[in-house]
């Protein structure tokens, strides 16, 4: 079967991990606006990202993602200590990029809030200026 | 004809059109289609409005048939429609966590407009990514609290009395705190009420007499709350007493505070003859039907001027204390200012009154009459834009007017009445402690403005009046009727069902390490069993954060509904190829 | 047959009301008397604040009513007469009216108005679009049943002819539902003011001169002409005006009061238009915009950074122009006094809200206030509370509200008519 | 500058007629429904703002109160009901009044008991007049004539007339002043903007401009500018006839059918007509134009109507010779009667037949001024 | 199908009972005419304006029909052509 590759399935891909809470409805908050940005971005909906170990991260750059933004509750996270606790997280899995000589800039972690319109798509921005540097 | 085994998962995937919301962006044929290849895949649809009773009779009888035990339906966002569609298998008898909601339209076809095949590309991958989920999804149940028939109500002003009556009538036993040392809020601050004209003491003191006849109502003024723990159904509040109160729902009637003008705004605070309204309301309370006298000085003309502290624009007016200003529109302060204005015209018909407006904002039923009632009083309105601001000089203002053309009018005012806009009060600490979503006005966030308006997203609050947004008293009453409506709903049976996803442990795994331990912060909800020295989740203290299951070495603790099995099959469907 | 409530209505606010109150265990009737549930708000594009699409929040609510056990929802039925009983319980006499169709037949396939010969004005596209002499009402519509309109109705049989179920009822007639009730909730909800009211703005006579519910059907993913084309000659508009206050706020109507949601249905379907028609120009000639609740202020502010003109003006006159575009007049106001002719080529008049219902007509003693809606006597703090003991409002039928403030008020609603219940069980 | 507001003035000018008019939102309906309003004559709302402002000046220089034929569509339609229209003829009467030096037109709009007792006696006062001078059998020869001489009632009559004269050029010194139409004629030769006024004052193009914009069409028995042509042609008419008749008695000692007698009964007749359909509009039908008539209005109309039909009564009496006593009476009654009319023209309605013409002029030259600039 | 019995009956004194006005008729015959007008006039795309000059109905009732003809499958818009969609029978 000979397939016609979209220059799409090629394109280097953004995972977003949001947050119930808040980063998922700003991501509807955007679409509700009718912001545009690039289809190339994955959003993943989760109760809180604390809940990834480090190697789910490693996995997800090996499976074929070329960049992560973890879009936390930040300091409104409905769970305590959560933030911390991802934020420690997180410094271990640059660490481990690091070692294995992957850009850590591939990975993002940042807070978005119910109606961060801009701060959301400035972040896509962002990292895929990163994933384009990188598939250059 | 599929031939999967019976037991084996059989998925049933639809696509929404949304009318064109979706289908003028993304190929759904294509993306049923494209579905239609996957193995467990049974039934891949695309239909107009999955949402309306056609869509759900279609999900309905394909269940009923035997073909499908998965449901997956790609479409708005859940936040609308995870809840339908649950209530859709239910009726169909399929244990409703079986179904995947997948959004692919505000983050798909509303996003990528430009871009037709990007977007269906994308909604392929995002489908098949839901349908990897749920075929490592298990039946979950409902997880059932104790329903404790006893609510909280925070604030005793005119919206928590009436919260609270509403509830009593029902049965529910209320305590009602209060941090101040007296009931009834702004209540005690107002005149008379608009658009009835009635006196607000006398309305109060109905309200006291009824609270204080019932039984079932627990008042405590002079009270805050000053810690919380529990979930719904099974809250815990301590009192500054001490005290504690059971209660499972809480009402938040914390009510607002006036804007207190910043920085000078106006010369408030420097030139005594400067004012706001609340203090002029207060005035008129007390000076009872005697002609207006400030400061001791008998006052012939008054300027009011409106939109302070609300409709803010950055650059133009000083930030309030946390950087932002009030952009919001405070609703209530244009009918009352012109209430307050033809009291004073009532009682003192040679008064010159001056009224500097943006724009009149009496929208309530019989507001425009008081507008109008103002005009015949002849009170002479001026119009300002948020960009050239009434100046004050002495004994003038001065007010580029766009009612004269943009002309430079001077105003004779003896008083100038600053007509101050609503802010969310001091419940700061409160709000933090209880883990509530603020909205960007900082007013507490409804989970959404029209499917859940009194609710917050936080299982088991409610909101009632101006702790939501500015609203005026029959608004208020309203709102506190409309969160008693959900709480007698949801106290009504003996338990209050709840979403089932919390930590969840494989104890044939656990190792007994005791590296979770530490990585949860709500006591009681993991501890390790000392009998079989392994870990166990007490489900209804357990908030689902999954901070323990990073932690978990043998993948012993996963998250009911999240695991990581089904996150990593996600990833895997999202970069997988999609043919062209 | 016996329930606890009768509420009048099955709009936003009585599906809200009916579903809080079956939510509490209350057994409901639910009497709409048009073919469907659903009331104005199914017919509307999009909703203000948030912009979600206003089948999405109400066909869901629409389906939860109907499969509420608790529920009981007769369609095309209007209530004739409600009796208060002694006991304190009403009793009402409800009349069906006749669909020319055998409901527990039919399958609602369609096929009767697929060979229906006769297209007549679609009411629910008010009129824009088409529909048959036998017709299922719109799309979503619950239940799917087909309505036969006799007095455009040939005659001809086809639809008997087509009938894979043999439905069709030619004789059908209306028929009588008794029920008893120990309360009644009024949701009756609003019409548009006239659309002639004003003959100086044209309204019914210039074709390009549209109603704001047109403008929302304009603009709904069904609507009428499959997207935004003005009526006269299907030209993809330009340039679009909306007309504020073109049905409230003055008195030489006899609407003196504000409407209170034009304003804001207005921007949104300013917005939705700079959606569509990106490079369309798009004016709201208005008085002062009312901008009043929670988010609208910023959602006025977004659609002025869109580039929405908002132009501050009392239009005085519309007349036609040439090859159908519509001149307004209006006194320039922010700049000089001097009047002048804005060239537009469709034009949205927010008209404003009346009540849809005078509860009078069932002779019981339910006052309705001077602005004909009914009369709240204990408005500040029970503003469901009517002048009739057992009997309560909500919704646009106590004055006009946007949906919002509806939904609170049936929630209100819901608890005080429980009240009621609870006060005469105990 | 900015400008000072003086909150005094819209009372004092609501006294004028206007009572609705601080119900007004400012919403701009008037002027935009207003078939006549344009850029550099704006109204009614620019006026409407400048009286609740009570900026005096303008509103007494402004030429717009008089290019308004008050076809009521602003009042029909005005949001507030706040009577625009009626603004304008109140702000028509203000202007008429403040022109008076005497000031006692202002009481004659604003205070109606004082009209009607003003009016009165002069009725009084000139029948007496009349009686004395002409030596009617009303009354015994010696009742007047020997009280008064006959010369020192012409002598007073000399005087009053000199007072009139005087207060009436005053009146218009101030009106010329007042209204700044002399920095618009330096310069410039009025001739055009005086053609175009008398083409308009014949026609009365305008005001027909005014009712073609008019929804509801408007039946020719209500017409007012038909009614108003009726009322001035036929003034025209009587005046050219009275003249005519003056000049051929003076020269040949005896009148003519035709032309005097004939162009007075077309003048009388139609004005009579007028102004029966004037009053009859007023009374039977009234609408927004005319549903707020003041006394001091109605009083112009019912003069003129009993002018008229006295008028036809001793045109009559004067034709088939017949003389008696009542026919004396109403002899009197006329003359009385116009003499009032003539006495208090600069200070009631009458005054438009030199305000009109003469604003519109002003307004003539602004708007080329501005065509021209 | 044809119709059964009863139902022929039951038309046959609904007819009886309801009568249909002849303006009814008179216009039902004038929308069968201008709809076969109309696509007659638009076996090529077309727009509004152009089909109401061809046919010589005004371009509103041509547009009320075109959208009545679309709504019920008998027509389709192609595509848009200056400020005007072409229209065309299916």
């Amino acid at each position: 079967m000979s397939t016609v590759e979209s220059p799409d399935t090629n394109a280097p891909k953004i995972l977003i991990i949001t947050t119930i809470a808040s980063s998922y409805t700003g991501a509807n908050t955007v679409g509700q606006a009718r912001a545009q940005y690039a289809p190339n971005t994955y959003i993943m909906r989760v109760p809180d990202p604390v809940m990834f170990p480090e190697d789910f991260y490693l996995r997800c750059f090996e499976k074929g993602f070329s960049g992560i933004i973890i879009m936390s509750s930040g300091s409104d996270c409905p769970y305590e200590g959560a933030y911390g606790r991802l934020s420690a997280r997180v410094g271990r899995v640059y660490l481990t990029m690091r070692e294995k000589g992957i850009p850590t800039n591939r990975l993002k972690l940042t807070t978005v809030c119910t109606v961060c319109k801009h701060a959301f798509l400035k972040e896509i921005d962002d990292m895929q200026k990163v994933v384009r540097e990188q598939a250059a | 004809m599929s031939n999967l085994e019976p037991n084996e998962p059989h998925v049933g995937v639809y696509i929404c059109h949304c009318g064109g919301n979706i289908s003028d962006v993304i190929d759904v044929k294509r993306v049923a289609t494209e579905l239609g290849l996957h193995p467990n895949v049974v039934i891949s649809r695309e239909f107009p409005f999955m949402c309306s009773d056609a869509g759900q009779k279609l999900v309905i009888e394909d269940i009923r048939s035997g073909k499908i035990n998965r449901v997956v339906i790609a479409a708005c966002s859940p936040m609308l429609h995870e809840l339908t569609f649950r209530k859709t298998l239910q009726r169909a008898a399929l244990n409703p966590f079986l179904y995947e909601h997948v959004n692919i339209r505000e983050q798909a076809s509303w996003v990528h407009k430009g871009d037709h095949e990007g977007a269906t590309q994308k909604a392929i991958r995002l489908a098949r990514a839901g349908v990897e989920k749920i075929l490592l999804q298990d039946e979950l149940e409902e997880i059932q609290a104790k329903a404790t028939k006893h609510v909280l109500v925070i604030g005793g002003g005119p919206a928590g009395l009436k919260a609270a009556l509403n509830m009593a009538a029902r049965n529910l036993r209320v305590t009602l705190v209060e941090k101040s040392s007296r009931l009834g809020g702004h209540l005690h601050e107002l005149d008379t009420l608009y658009p009835s004209g009635e006196s607000a003491s006398a309305l109060l003191a109905k309200l006291l007499a009824q609270v204080n006849e019932s039984p079932l109502i627990t008042v405590v003024v002079g009270t805050t709350v000053t810690a919380w723990d529990g979930f719904v159904g099974n809250f815990t509040a301590t009192l500054s007493s001490g005290a504690t109160v059971n209660a499972g729902a809480v009402i938040m009637a914390t009510g607002y505070d006036h804007v207190i003008p910043a920085g000078g705004e106006y010369n408030y605070g420097g030139d005594p003859r400067v004012t706001t309204l609340p203090k002029l309301i207060e005035h008129l309370k007390t000076s009872a039907g005697k002609p207006l006298v400030w400061n001791g000085v008998p006052v012939k003309s008054v300027a009011f001027i409106h939109c302070v502290g609300s409709r803010q624009t950055e650059g133009v007016h000083a930030p309030q204390a946390d950087g932002k200003v009030n952009d919001y529109c405070s609703r209530v302060c244009c009918t009352a200012a012109l209430h307050s204005i033809n009291v004073l015209k009532a009682r003192q018909p040679d008064l010159d009154i001056y009224d500097l407006y943006r724009d009149i904002r009496t929208y309530g039923r019989g507001h425009e009459a008081i507008y109008e009632q103002a005009s015949k009083n002849g009170v002479l309105f001026f119009r300002f834009t948020e960009d050239a601001q009434p100046e004050i000089r002495e004994h003038t203002v001065v007010v580029k007017d766009i009612l004269t053309w943009g002309e430079e009018v001077e105003i004779p005012a003896d008083l100038v009445v600053l007509v101050t806009g609503i802010k969310q009060g001091a419940v700061g600490e409160l709000i933090d402690m209880m883990k509530l979503p603020v909205s960007s006005d900082r007013f507490l966030q409804e989970a959404h403005p029209k499917l859940r308006p009194v609710e917050v997203a936080n299982n088991g609050f409610f909101l009632a009046g101006n702790c939501q947004a500015p609203m005026d008293l029959v608004e208020s009453s309203a709102a506190a009727g409309a969160a008693a409506s959900k709480i007698a709903a949801l106290l009504s049976k003996d338990y209050i069902p709840l979403d089932p996803y919390v930590a969840r442990i494989d104890s044939e795994k656990c190792t007994g390490c005791e590296a979770c331990i530490p990585e949860c912060s709500y006591t009681g909800a993991l501890f390790m069993n000392e009998g079989t020295k392994k870990a166990e989740v007490n489900a209804a203290l357990c908030k689902g954060c999954g901070a323990c299951v990073a932690v978990c070495a043998p993948r012993a603790l996963d998250l009911a509904g999240w695991s990581i099995a089904q996150m990593e099959a996600m990833v895997d469907a999202m970069v997988t190829e999609v043919p062209a | 047959m016996k329930y606890d409530t009768l509420v009048i209505g099955a709009g936003i606010a009585g599906l809200q009301a009916a579903l809080d109150l079956a939510e509490q265990g209350r057994q409901v009737v639910l009497v709409e008397k048009n073919p469907s549930i659903g009331g104005r708000m199914i017919s509307l594009s999009k909703v203000y604040p948030t912009l979600d699409c206003a089948s999405c929040i109400t066909t869901p609510r629409m389906a939860s009513v109907a499969h509420h056990p608790n529920i009981t929802t007769l369609t095309y039925t209007e209530v004739k007469q409600v009796i208060a009983q002694p006991d304190g319980t009403y009793h009402a006499h409800i009349s069906k009216k006749p669909r020319f169709i055998e409901e527990d037949k039919c399958i609602g396939c369609k096929r009767c108005e697929e060979v229906c010969p006769v297209y007549i004005r679609d009411d629910f596209e008010h009129n824009l679009g088409a529909k048959k002499a036998i017709s299922i009402p719109f799309t979503n519509a619950i239940p799917q049943f087909p309505v036969l309109t006799p007095d455009q109705c040939t005659w001809c049989g086809a639809c008997a002819n087509a009938c894979p179920v043999d439905c069709i009822d030619y004789l059908q007639e209306p028929r009588d539902i008794f029920v008893e009730v120990g309360a009644v909730l009024v949701a009756t909800g609003f019409e548009l003011t006239p659309f002639n009211a004003k003959p100086q703005y044209g309204g019914g006579v210039l074709p390009n001169v549209i109603t704001s519910l047109q403008g929302e059907r304009l603009l709904a993913p069904h609507g009428p002409f499959g997207r935004v084309l003005r009526p006269s000659d299907g030209k993809v508009p330009d340039s679009i005006a909306f007309v504020q206050c073109a049905g409230s706020r003055d008195a030489s109507l006899g609407v003196p009061y504000c409407s209170r949601v034009c304003c804001m249905y207005a921007i949104k379907q300013a917005m939705l238009l700079s959606g569509s028609l990106p490079t369309a120009d798009i004016t709201i000639y208005y008085m002062d915009i009312r901008a009043f609740g929670k988010g609208y202020e910023a959602f006025y502010q977004n659609a002025k950074a869109m580039g929405i003109n908002f132009v501050k003006a009392k239009v005085g006159r519309i007349r036609a122009g040439e090859d159908g575009n519509v001149f307004l007049r209006i006194e320039r106001q922010e700049e000089s006094s001097q009047p002048e002719e804005m060239n537009h080529d469709l034009v949205i008049l927010s008209l404003g809200m009346k009540p849809q219902w005078n509860p009078k007509t069932l002779a019981w003693d339910m006052e309705t206030d001077l602005d004909g809606f009914v009369k709240s006597p204990d408005a500040p703090m029970d503003p469901a509370t009517t002048t009739c003991a057992g009997v309560y409002a909500c919704g646009t039928a106590t004055g006009p509200k946007d949906i919002v403030d509806t939904i609170i008020e049936a929630g209100n609603a819901a608890m005080v008519v429980g009240n009621h219940l609870a006060r005469g069980n105990a | 500058m900015a400008i000072q507001i003086n909150p005094k003035l819209l009372p004092d000018l609501m006294a004028y007629g206007a009572g609705d008019i601080s119900a007004c939102f400012n919403c701009g309906n008037c002027t935009a429904v207003c078939a006549l309003s344009e850029s550099g004559a704006s109204f009614p709302r620019r006026m409407i703002r400048m009286g609740q402002l009570g900026a005096k000046k303008e509103l007494l220089s402004a030429a717009e109160p008089w290019l308004c034929y008050a076809c009521g569509e602003c009042s029909q339609t005005c949001p507030r009901a706040a009577e625009p229209a009626e603004y304008m003829a109140s702000l028509r009467r203000f202007q008429i009044a403040h022109l008076d030096p005497t000031g006692m037109g202002r009481l004659w709009f604003k205070v109606p008991a004082f009209a009607l007792l003003v009016s009165l006696a002069l009725i009084g006062v000139f029948g007496a007049f009349m009686i004395s001078v002409k030596g009617s059998k009303v009354f015994p020869e010696w009742l007047f004539s020997n009280i008064v001489a006959y010369e020192a009632i012409h002598h007073v009559g000399m005087i009053v007339g000199a007072v009139l004269v005087v207060l009436l050029l005053m009146s218009f010194i101030t009106l010329v002043r007042r209204s700044g139409i002399l920095p618009l004629l330096k310069g410039r030769n009025p001739l055009g903007a005086l053609l175009w006024l008398g083409k308009e004052m014949v026609t009365m193009k305008r005001h027909g401009d005014c009712e073609a914009k008019s929804v509801k069409p408007i039946p020719k028995h209500k017409d007012p500018r038909l009614i108003h042509l009726g009322i001035m042609w036929g003034f025209i008419g009587l005046a050219i006839a009275t003249s005519l008749d003056f000049l051929f008695i003076y020269f040949l000692g005896f009148t003519v059918v035709w032309p005097a007698r004939i162009i007075g009964t077309i003048g009388g007749l139609a004005m009579l007509a007028g102004v029966s359909a004037a009053i009859w509009r007023r009374v039977a039908d009234p609408e927004a134009g005319t549903r707020h008539t003041r006394f001091a209005d109605g009083w112009v109309l019912f003069f003129l109507w009993v002018l008229a039909v006295t008028g036809f009564w001793l045109e009559v009496v004067v034709t088939i010779r017949v003389q008696n006593i009542v026919h004396d009476w109403v002899l009197i009654l006329h003359a009385a009667m116009a003499m009032e009319l003539v006495l208090l023209f600069g200070m009631t309605k009458m005054a438009h037949v030199i305000y009109r013409p003469f604003m519109l002029l002003k307004y003539r030259l602004e708007q080329t001024a501005v065509g021209n600039g | 199908m044809s119709l059964s019995a009863e139902t022929k009956e039951k038309l046959k004194r609904a007819r009886e009972l309801r009568g249909v006005s002849p303006e009814l008729l008179a216009r039902q015959k004038e929308n069968i005419r201008i709809q076969k007008a109309i696509l007659e006039g638009a076996l090529e795309p077309i727009s509004v304006p152009d089909l109401a000059q061809n046919t010589g109905i005004s371009s509103e009732i041509v547009f009320w029909h075109v959208n009545a003809l679309r709504k019920y499958d008998k027509m389709v818009d192609v595509k848009k052509s200056g400020d005007y969609w072409l229209y065309k029978k299916k």
